[in-house]
Protein backbone atom coordinates (compact mmCIF):
# COMPACT_ATOMS: atom_id res chain seq x y z
CA UNK A 1 0.00 0.00 0.00
CA UNK A 2 0.88 3.79 -1.08
CA UNK A 3 -0.59 6.78 0.08
CA UNK A 4 1.01 9.85 -0.09
CA UNK A 5 -0.14 13.86 -0.20
CA UNK A 6 2.56 15.75 -2.68
CA UNK A 7 2.29 18.93 -4.14
CA UNK A 8 4.84 17.06 -7.34
CA UNK A 9 2.83 15.34 -10.48
CA UNK A 10 3.10 11.03 -10.43
CA UNK A 11 3.00 9.51 -13.01
CA UNK A 12 0.61 6.62 -13.29
CA UNK A 13 2.62 3.98 -15.39
CA UNK A 14 5.52 4.20 -12.15
CA UNK A 15 2.73 3.14 -9.99
CA UNK A 16 0.91 0.50 -11.82
CA UNK A 17 4.95 -0.81 -12.24
CA UNK A 18 5.57 -0.74 -8.92
CA UNK A 19 2.55 -2.33 -7.89
CA UNK A 20 2.75 -5.23 -10.77
CA UNK A 21 6.41 -5.97 -9.51
CA UNK A 22 5.56 -6.69 -5.89
CA UNK A 23 3.43 -10.08 -7.19
CA UNK A 24 2.30 -12.10 -9.67
CA UNK A 25 -1.17 -12.80 -9.10
CA UNK A 26 -2.45 -9.54 -9.80
CA UNK A 27 -5.32 -10.25 -12.49
CA UNK A 28 -6.66 -6.93 -12.72
CA UNK A 29 -5.47 -3.22 -12.03
CA UNK A 30 -8.34 -0.52 -11.85
CA UNK A 31 -7.02 3.28 -11.88
CA UNK A 32 -8.70 6.72 -10.93
CA UNK A 33 -7.18 9.47 -12.25
CA UNK A 34 -8.95 12.99 -11.52
CA UNK A 35 -8.16 15.97 -13.31
CA UNK A 36 -8.65 19.57 -13.36
CA UNK A 37 -11.66 20.32 -15.56
CA UNK A 38 -11.08 24.05 -17.20
CA UNK A 39 -14.88 24.76 -16.67
CA UNK A 40 -17.03 24.43 -13.54
CA UNK A 41 -20.20 25.71 -12.69
CA UNK A 42 -20.24 27.97 -16.19
CA UNK A 43 -16.96 29.39 -15.55
CA UNK A 44 -13.75 29.05 -16.89
CA UNK A 45 -10.94 27.80 -14.41
CA UNK A 46 -7.64 29.22 -14.94
CA UNK A 47 -5.99 28.06 -11.22
CA UNK A 48 -7.50 25.48 -8.87
CA UNK A 49 -5.72 25.42 -5.42
CA UNK A 50 -5.50 22.46 -2.56
CA UNK A 51 -5.43 22.74 0.67
CA UNK A 52 -5.37 20.19 2.90
CA UNK A 53 -4.75 19.38 7.32
CA UNK A 54 -1.28 17.92 6.85
CA UNK A 55 -1.73 15.60 10.41
CA UNK A 56 -5.08 14.15 9.26
CA UNK A 57 -5.03 13.75 5.68
CA UNK A 58 -3.13 10.57 5.26
CA UNK A 59 -4.66 8.84 8.35
CA UNK A 60 -7.95 9.15 6.51
CA UNK A 61 -6.57 7.92 3.55
CA UNK A 62 -4.99 4.87 5.18
CA UNK A 63 -8.01 4.34 7.38
CA UNK A 64 -10.44 4.29 3.91
CA UNK A 65 -7.53 1.86 2.05
CA UNK A 66 -7.85 -0.54 5.14
CA UNK A 67 -11.40 -0.33 5.31
CA UNK A 68 -11.75 -0.92 1.10
CA UNK A 69 -9.46 -3.76 1.79
CA UNK A 70 -11.46 -5.69 4.51
CA UNK A 71 -14.71 -5.49 2.26
CA UNK A 72 -12.92 -6.60 -1.08
CA UNK A 73 -9.81 -8.65 -2.05
CA UNK A 74 -6.94 -5.39 -2.45
CA UNK A 75 -3.82 -6.91 -3.72
CA UNK A 76 -2.00 -3.40 -3.29
CA UNK A 77 -3.07 -0.14 -3.65
CA UNK A 78 -2.36 3.35 -4.07
CA UNK A 79 -3.55 6.37 -3.51
CA UNK A 80 -1.39 9.74 -4.12
CA UNK A 81 -3.29 13.15 -3.80
CA UNK A 82 -1.57 16.63 -4.81
CA UNK A 83 -1.69 19.79 -3.16
CA UNK A 84 -0.66 23.28 -3.81
CA UNK A 85 -2.02 25.07 -6.96
CA UNK A 86 -2.78 22.96 -9.80
CA UNK A 87 -3.72 24.11 -13.68
CA UNK A 88 -6.45 23.17 -15.73
CA UNK A 89 -5.84 19.40 -17.03
CA UNK A 90 -3.46 18.39 -14.43
CA UNK A 91 -3.48 15.47 -12.13
CA UNK A 92 -5.07 15.80 -9.35
CA UNK A 93 -5.37 12.26 -7.58
CA UNK A 94 -5.02 8.82 -8.20
CA UNK A 95 -6.46 5.92 -6.87
CA UNK A 96 -5.37 2.31 -8.05
CA UNK A 97 -6.26 -0.56 -7.35
CA UNK A 98 -4.83 -4.33 -7.60
CA UNK A 99 -7.11 -7.79 -7.09
CA UNK A 100 -7.41 -10.78 -8.30
CA UNK A 101 -10.35 -10.24 -10.41
CA UNK A 102 -11.45 -7.16 -12.06
CA UNK A 103 -15.16 -6.63 -9.50
CA UNK A 104 -13.49 -6.50 -6.56
CA UNK A 105 -10.55 -4.04 -8.27
CA UNK A 106 -13.77 -1.45 -9.65
CA UNK A 107 -15.62 -1.51 -6.35
CA UNK A 108 -12.65 -1.05 -4.31
CA UNK A 109 -11.16 1.56 -6.37
CA UNK A 110 -14.94 3.50 -6.67
CA UNK A 111 -15.72 3.24 -2.78
CA UNK A 112 -11.86 4.62 -1.90
CA UNK A 113 -13.03 7.81 -4.66
CA UNK A 114 -15.91 8.28 -3.21
CA UNK A 115 -15.16 7.83 0.63
CA UNK A 116 -11.46 10.09 -0.49
CA UNK A 117 -14.39 12.85 -1.76
CA UNK A 118 -16.43 13.10 1.53
CA UNK A 119 -13.79 12.10 4.18
CA UNK A 120 -10.46 13.20 3.85
CA UNK A 121 -9.93 16.43 4.63
CA UNK A 122 -8.83 18.33 1.39
CA UNK A 123 -10.27 21.57 -0.16
CA UNK A 124 -10.20 23.39 -3.53
CA UNK A 125 -10.35 26.90 -4.38
CA UNK A 126 -10.71 28.05 -8.12
CA UNK A 127 -9.14 30.86 -9.65
CA UNK A 128 -11.98 32.35 -12.42
CA UNK A 129 -12.55 35.62 -13.84
CA UNK A 130 -14.90 36.70 -11.43
CA UNK A 131 -12.19 35.98 -8.80
CA UNK A 132 -11.33 33.16 -6.03
CA UNK A 133 -14.10 30.82 -4.66
CA UNK A 134 -14.21 28.06 -2.38
CA UNK A 135 -15.96 25.20 -3.69
CA UNK A 136 -19.20 23.49 -1.87
CA UNK A 137 -19.61 20.05 -1.67
CA UNK A 138 -21.63 18.17 -3.50
CA UNK A 139 -24.72 16.52 -2.36
CA UNK A 140 -24.19 14.15 -5.31
CA UNK A 141 -20.64 12.92 -3.76
CA UNK A 142 -22.82 12.75 -0.19
CA UNK A 143 -25.18 10.28 -1.53
CA UNK A 144 -22.37 8.27 -3.31
CA UNK A 145 -20.07 7.47 -0.43
CA UNK A 146 -23.92 6.28 1.71
CA UNK A 147 -24.59 3.78 -0.81
CA UNK A 148 -21.68 1.74 -0.02
CA UNK B 1 -7.25 22.28 29.90
CA UNK B 2 -4.85 23.78 26.90
CA UNK B 3 -6.20 22.53 23.56
CA UNK B 4 -4.62 23.82 20.41
CA UNK B 5 -7.14 24.51 17.57
CA UNK B 6 -6.62 24.40 13.71
CA UNK B 7 -8.87 26.37 10.52
CA UNK B 8 -9.03 25.61 7.39
CA UNK B 9 -10.10 26.59 3.95
CA UNK B 10 -13.05 29.30 4.14
CA UNK B 11 -12.67 29.85 7.77
CA UNK B 12 -8.88 30.00 7.82
CA UNK B 13 -9.03 32.60 5.53
CA UNK B 14 -12.06 34.49 6.89
CA UNK B 15 -10.89 34.19 10.45
CA UNK B 16 -7.25 35.06 9.67
CA UNK B 17 -6.37 32.16 11.72
CA UNK B 18 -4.62 29.17 11.06
CA UNK B 19 -4.09 27.47 14.47
CA UNK B 20 -4.11 28.71 18.12
CA UNK B 21 -3.30 27.64 21.56
CA UNK B 22 -6.44 28.04 23.59
CA UNK B 23 -6.38 27.79 27.75
CA UNK B 24 -9.95 27.07 29.37
CA UNK B 25 -11.69 26.73 32.66
CA UNK B 26 -12.93 23.38 31.73
CA UNK B 27 -12.04 20.07 32.21
CA UNK B 28 -14.03 19.08 29.07
CA UNK B 29 -16.22 20.10 26.28
CA UNK B 30 -18.45 19.78 23.80
CA UNK B 31 -17.49 20.51 20.24
CA UNK B 32 -20.91 22.68 20.12
CA UNK B 33 -19.57 24.18 23.15
CA UNK B 34 -16.83 25.19 21.90
CA UNK B 35 -17.96 26.61 18.75
CA UNK B 36 -19.89 28.74 21.22
CA UNK B 37 -17.16 29.77 23.57
CA UNK B 38 -15.51 31.20 19.93
CA UNK B 39 -18.29 32.67 18.27
CA UNK B 40 -18.20 35.37 21.10
CA UNK B 41 -15.31 36.55 20.00
CA UNK B 42 -17.09 38.84 16.91
CA UNK B 43 -19.97 38.76 14.52
CA UNK B 44 -17.42 36.82 12.25
CA UNK B 45 -16.69 34.29 14.49
CA UNK B 46 -20.40 34.28 15.27
CA UNK B 47 -21.04 33.75 11.41
CA UNK B 48 -18.61 31.34 10.66
CA UNK B 49 -19.19 28.86 13.37
CA UNK B 50 -22.71 28.84 14.14
CA UNK B 51 -24.39 30.84 11.02
CA UNK B 52 -25.20 28.88 7.57
CA UNK B 53 -21.94 27.07 6.90
CA UNK B 54 -21.78 23.61 7.69
CA UNK B 55 -18.87 23.59 10.21
CA UNK B 56 -17.05 20.46 9.85
CA UNK B 57 -15.09 19.24 13.24
CA UNK B 58 -12.16 16.76 13.95
CA UNK B 59 -10.92 15.77 17.60
CA UNK B 60 -7.35 13.98 17.07
CA UNK B 61 -7.61 13.84 13.45
CA UNK B 62 -10.76 12.17 13.45
CA UNK B 63 -13.80 13.69 12.21
CA UNK B 64 -16.54 14.20 15.39
CA UNK B 65 -20.11 15.44 15.40
CA UNK B 66 -20.55 18.42 17.45
CA UNK B 67 -21.41 16.17 20.64
CA UNK B 68 -18.03 14.57 21.00
CA UNK B 69 -16.17 15.88 23.97
CA UNK B 70 -12.81 17.80 24.08
CA UNK B 71 -10.25 17.42 26.78
CA UNK B 72 -6.81 18.20 27.67
CA UNK B 73 -4.06 18.11 24.94
CA UNK B 74 -6.78 17.54 22.66
CA UNK B 75 -5.71 18.71 18.66
CA UNK B 76 -9.04 20.28 17.76
CA UNK B 77 -10.24 21.46 13.97
CA UNK B 78 -12.58 23.31 12.58
CA UNK B 79 -12.81 23.68 8.73
CA UNK B 80 -15.56 23.12 6.09
CA UNK B 81 -17.10 20.21 4.38
CA UNK B 82 -14.16 18.78 2.47
CA UNK B 83 -13.90 18.54 -1.69
CA UNK B 84 -10.89 16.67 -2.73
CA UNK B 85 -10.29 14.18 -5.49
CA UNK C 1 -12.24 6.74 -29.39
CA UNK C 2 -9.70 4.37 -29.67
CA UNK C 3 -10.51 0.71 -30.53
CA UNK C 4 -7.43 -1.85 -31.56
CA UNK C 5 -6.60 -5.56 -31.48
CA UNK C 6 -2.72 -6.22 -31.38
CA UNK C 7 -0.19 -8.13 -30.45
CA UNK C 8 2.32 -5.64 -29.40
CA UNK C 9 1.53 -4.44 -25.87
CA UNK C 10 0.60 -1.32 -25.16
CA UNK C 11 1.16 1.94 -23.03
CA UNK C 12 -1.03 3.20 -20.59
CA UNK C 13 0.49 6.69 -19.93
CA UNK C 14 0.59 7.33 -23.81
CA UNK C 15 -3.27 6.31 -24.36
CA UNK C 16 -4.13 8.78 -21.36
CA UNK C 17 -1.76 11.32 -21.84
CA UNK C 18 -3.78 11.53 -26.19
CA UNK C 19 -7.02 10.90 -24.15
CA UNK C 20 -6.56 13.89 -22.16
CA UNK C 21 -5.03 16.05 -24.78
CA UNK C 22 -8.24 15.64 -27.15
CA UNK C 23 -9.74 17.91 -24.74
CA UNK C 24 -9.74 20.02 -21.48
CA UNK C 25 -13.65 18.73 -19.86
CA UNK C 26 -12.16 15.88 -18.46
CA UNK C 27 -12.24 15.40 -14.86
CA UNK C 28 -11.89 11.63 -14.13
CA UNK C 29 -10.09 9.11 -16.24
CA UNK C 30 -11.07 5.53 -14.89
CA UNK C 31 -8.68 2.84 -16.67
CA UNK C 32 -8.91 -0.88 -16.16
CA UNK C 33 -5.87 -3.23 -16.96
CA UNK C 34 -6.46 -7.01 -17.34
CA UNK C 35 -2.76 -8.80 -16.42
CA UNK C 36 -2.18 -12.62 -16.71
CA UNK C 37 -1.88 -14.28 -13.34
CA UNK C 38 0.43 -17.11 -12.59
CA UNK C 39 -1.67 -19.07 -11.34
CA UNK C 40 -4.96 -20.03 -12.80
CA UNK C 41 -7.50 -22.96 -11.09
CA UNK C 42 -5.03 -24.09 -8.68
CA UNK C 43 -2.25 -24.60 -11.71
CA UNK C 44 0.93 -22.49 -12.49
CA UNK C 45 0.81 -20.74 -16.01
CA UNK C 46 3.70 -20.20 -17.65
CA UNK C 47 1.91 -18.82 -21.33
CA UNK C 48 -1.22 -17.69 -22.13
CA UNK C 49 -2.30 -17.43 -25.70
CA UNK C 50 -5.23 -15.24 -27.14
CA UNK C 51 -7.16 -16.04 -30.56
CA UNK C 52 -9.88 -13.70 -32.17
CA UNK C 53 -12.04 -13.58 -35.06
CA UNK C 54 -10.21 -10.76 -37.08
CA UNK C 55 -13.41 -9.80 -38.98
CA UNK C 56 -15.41 -9.61 -35.67
CA UNK C 57 -13.84 -8.47 -33.08
CA UNK C 58 -13.36 -4.75 -33.86
CA UNK C 59 -17.27 -4.28 -34.78
CA UNK C 60 -18.08 -6.63 -31.56
CA UNK C 61 -15.90 -3.78 -29.93
CA UNK C 62 -17.15 -0.65 -31.43
CA UNK C 63 -20.80 -1.79 -31.00
CA UNK C 64 -19.90 -1.83 -26.98
CA UNK C 65 -18.37 1.24 -27.04
CA UNK C 66 -21.40 2.78 -28.64
CA UNK C 67 -23.58 1.03 -26.46
CA UNK C 68 -21.26 2.62 -23.05
CA UNK C 69 -21.35 6.21 -24.85
CA UNK C 70 -25.28 5.57 -25.23
CA UNK C 71 -25.95 5.06 -21.26
CA UNK C 72 -23.00 7.30 -19.81
CA UNK C 73 -21.78 10.64 -20.66
CA UNK C 74 -18.70 9.37 -22.42
CA UNK C 75 -16.19 11.88 -23.27
CA UNK C 76 -13.68 9.54 -24.91
CA UNK C 77 -12.90 6.06 -24.46
CA UNK C 78 -9.35 3.54 -25.54
CA UNK C 79 -9.80 -0.02 -25.46
CA UNK C 80 -7.14 -2.46 -26.54
CA UNK C 81 -6.80 -6.00 -26.57
CA UNK C 82 -3.98 -8.39 -26.98
CA UNK C 83 -3.52 -11.40 -29.14
CA UNK C 84 -1.16 -14.25 -29.44
CA UNK C 85 1.39 -15.64 -26.68
CA UNK C 86 1.71 -13.53 -23.56
CA UNK C 87 3.69 -14.81 -20.20
CA UNK C 88 2.62 -14.28 -16.70
CA UNK C 89 1.86 -10.60 -15.48
CA UNK C 90 1.88 -9.09 -19.12
CA UNK C 91 -0.91 -6.85 -20.01
CA UNK C 92 -3.76 -8.61 -21.74
CA UNK C 93 -6.73 -5.64 -22.15
CA UNK C 94 -6.93 -2.17 -21.86
CA UNK C 95 -10.31 -0.41 -21.01
CA UNK C 96 -9.94 4.01 -20.38
CA UNK C 97 -12.85 5.64 -20.03
CA UNK C 98 -12.88 9.82 -20.00
CA UNK C 99 -15.83 11.74 -18.71
CA UNK C 100 -16.50 14.43 -16.85
CA UNK C 101 -17.40 13.06 -13.63
CA UNK C 102 -16.09 9.95 -12.02
CA UNK C 103 -19.63 7.39 -11.54
CA UNK C 104 -19.81 7.85 -15.75
CA UNK C 105 -16.44 7.23 -15.98
CA UNK C 106 -16.39 4.01 -13.37
CA UNK C 107 -19.60 2.20 -14.70
CA UNK C 108 -18.69 2.55 -18.70
CA UNK C 109 -15.51 0.98 -17.83
CA UNK C 110 -16.94 -1.68 -16.17
CA UNK C 111 -20.29 -1.94 -18.73
CA UNK C 112 -17.40 -2.35 -21.31
CA UNK C 113 -15.34 -4.81 -19.41
CA UNK C 114 -18.29 -7.08 -18.37
CA UNK C 115 -19.51 -6.88 -22.65
CA UNK C 116 -16.00 -7.67 -23.63
CA UNK C 117 -15.86 -10.86 -21.63
CA UNK C 118 -19.18 -12.15 -22.36
CA UNK C 119 -19.31 -10.74 -26.30
CA UNK C 120 -15.99 -10.08 -27.76
CA UNK C 121 -14.77 -13.12 -29.77
CA UNK C 122 -11.40 -13.80 -27.73
CA UNK C 123 -10.37 -17.28 -26.62
CA UNK C 124 -7.23 -18.02 -24.16
CA UNK C 125 -5.58 -21.15 -24.24
CA UNK C 126 -3.21 -21.63 -21.53
CA UNK C 127 -0.38 -23.79 -21.19
CA UNK C 128 0.54 -25.57 -17.72
CA UNK C 129 2.79 -28.32 -16.28
CA UNK C 130 -0.11 -30.53 -17.40
CA UNK C 131 -0.44 -29.62 -20.76
CA UNK C 132 -2.45 -26.94 -22.56
CA UNK C 133 -6.15 -26.06 -21.74
CA UNK C 134 -8.55 -24.10 -23.44
CA UNK C 135 -10.48 -21.56 -20.84
CA UNK C 136 -14.14 -22.01 -20.16
CA UNK C 137 -16.57 -19.42 -19.63
CA UNK C 138 -17.70 -17.85 -15.95
CA UNK C 139 -20.81 -18.10 -14.48
CA UNK C 140 -19.83 -14.89 -12.94
CA UNK C 141 -19.10 -13.15 -16.23
CA UNK C 142 -22.00 -13.69 -17.23
CA UNK C 143 -23.99 -12.72 -14.08
CA UNK C 144 -21.96 -9.60 -14.49
CA UNK C 145 -22.95 -8.93 -17.92
CA UNK C 146 -26.76 -9.49 -16.77
CA UNK C 147 -27.25 -6.88 -14.29
CA UNK C 148 -26.62 -3.71 -16.39
CA UNK D 1 -26.55 -21.29 -52.12
CA UNK D 2 -22.68 -20.85 -50.88
CA UNK D 3 -21.30 -19.85 -47.48
CA UNK D 4 -17.85 -19.40 -45.68
CA UNK D 5 -18.11 -21.23 -42.33
CA UNK D 6 -15.27 -20.38 -40.11
CA UNK D 7 -14.11 -21.92 -36.74
CA UNK D 8 -12.40 -21.04 -34.07
CA UNK D 9 -10.48 -22.08 -30.51
CA UNK D 10 -11.54 -26.08 -29.83
CA UNK D 11 -13.50 -26.51 -32.45
CA UNK D 12 -10.59 -25.32 -34.82
CA UNK D 13 -8.39 -27.26 -32.74
CA UNK D 14 -10.54 -30.57 -32.85
CA UNK D 15 -12.15 -30.58 -36.07
CA UNK D 16 -8.71 -29.54 -37.53
CA UNK D 17 -10.57 -26.80 -39.85
CA UNK D 18 -10.19 -23.00 -39.65
CA UNK D 19 -12.45 -22.22 -42.03
CA UNK D 20 -14.40 -23.62 -45.44
CA UNK D 21 -16.71 -22.71 -48.26
CA UNK D 22 -19.39 -24.72 -48.64
CA UNK D 23 -22.46 -25.02 -51.37
CA UNK D 24 -26.00 -26.28 -50.11
CA UNK D 25 -29.36 -27.08 -51.63
CA UNK D 26 -31.02 -24.74 -49.49
CA UNK D 27 -31.48 -21.07 -50.34
CA UNK D 28 -31.69 -20.41 -45.81
CA UNK D 29 -30.79 -22.34 -43.54
CA UNK D 30 -31.37 -22.63 -39.96
CA UNK D 31 -28.22 -22.31 -37.65
CA UNK D 32 -29.44 -25.12 -35.91
CA UNK D 33 -29.85 -26.95 -38.89
CA UNK D 34 -26.39 -26.46 -40.42
CA UNK D 35 -24.99 -27.29 -37.28
CA UNK D 36 -27.40 -30.87 -38.19
CA UNK D 37 -25.47 -30.93 -41.53
CA UNK D 38 -22.26 -30.52 -40.45
CA UNK D 39 -22.99 -33.42 -37.75
CA UNK D 40 -23.38 -35.75 -39.96
CA UNK D 41 -19.42 -35.58 -41.37
CA UNK D 42 -18.29 -37.38 -38.09
CA UNK D 43 -18.88 -38.13 -34.33
CA UNK D 44 -16.32 -35.68 -33.76
CA UNK D 45 -17.87 -33.32 -35.50
CA UNK D 46 -21.32 -34.82 -34.38
CA UNK D 47 -19.58 -34.42 -30.83
CA UNK D 48 -18.33 -30.68 -30.93
CA UNK D 49 -21.50 -29.08 -32.75
CA UNK D 50 -24.66 -31.05 -30.82
CA UNK D 51 -22.48 -32.28 -27.89
CA UNK D 52 -22.38 -30.66 -24.36
CA UNK D 53 -19.76 -28.19 -25.74
CA UNK D 54 -22.21 -24.53 -25.57
CA UNK D 55 -21.69 -23.66 -29.27
CA UNK D 56 -22.03 -20.22 -30.28
CA UNK D 57 -22.81 -18.99 -33.70
CA UNK D 58 -22.25 -15.45 -35.42
CA UNK D 59 -23.72 -14.72 -39.18
CA UNK D 60 -21.88 -11.87 -41.06
CA UNK D 61 -19.68 -11.32 -37.48
CA UNK D 62 -23.14 -10.55 -35.20
CA UNK D 63 -23.71 -13.08 -32.51
CA UNK D 64 -27.11 -14.95 -33.18
CA UNK D 65 -28.77 -17.97 -31.62
CA UNK D 66 -29.78 -20.82 -33.34
CA UNK D 67 -32.86 -20.23 -34.65
CA UNK D 68 -31.04 -17.04 -36.51
CA UNK D 69 -31.19 -17.59 -40.96
CA UNK D 70 -28.43 -18.10 -42.96
CA UNK D 71 -28.59 -17.01 -46.60
CA UNK D 72 -26.17 -17.30 -50.18
CA UNK D 73 -23.12 -15.37 -49.02
CA UNK D 74 -23.34 -15.67 -45.61
CA UNK D 75 -19.75 -15.81 -43.44
CA UNK D 76 -20.83 -17.82 -40.15
CA UNK D 77 -18.61 -18.61 -37.59
CA UNK D 78 -18.72 -21.32 -34.60
CA UNK D 79 -16.98 -20.74 -31.67
CA UNK D 80 -16.98 -21.86 -27.97
CA UNK D 81 -18.29 -18.96 -25.46
CA UNK D 82 -15.92 -16.38 -25.45
CA UNK D 83 -13.43 -15.91 -22.46
CA UNK D 84 -11.13 -13.18 -23.51
CA UNK D 85 -10.37 -10.08 -21.04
Amino acid sequence: MKIAVQSEDFDLNVELARMRESRKDIGALVSFVGLVRDVNDGETVSQLTLEHYPGMTEKALQAIVADAASRWAVLDATVLHRVGSLQASEQIVLVAVASAHRDQAFKACEFIMDYLKTQAPFWKKELTASGERWLDDKESDHDAQKRW
Amino acid sequence: MKIKIFYFARLKETLKFSSEDLELPDTELSVLKLKGVLAKRSEVWQKMLLGSLKVRGAINHELVDDQALIVDGDEVAFFPPVTGG
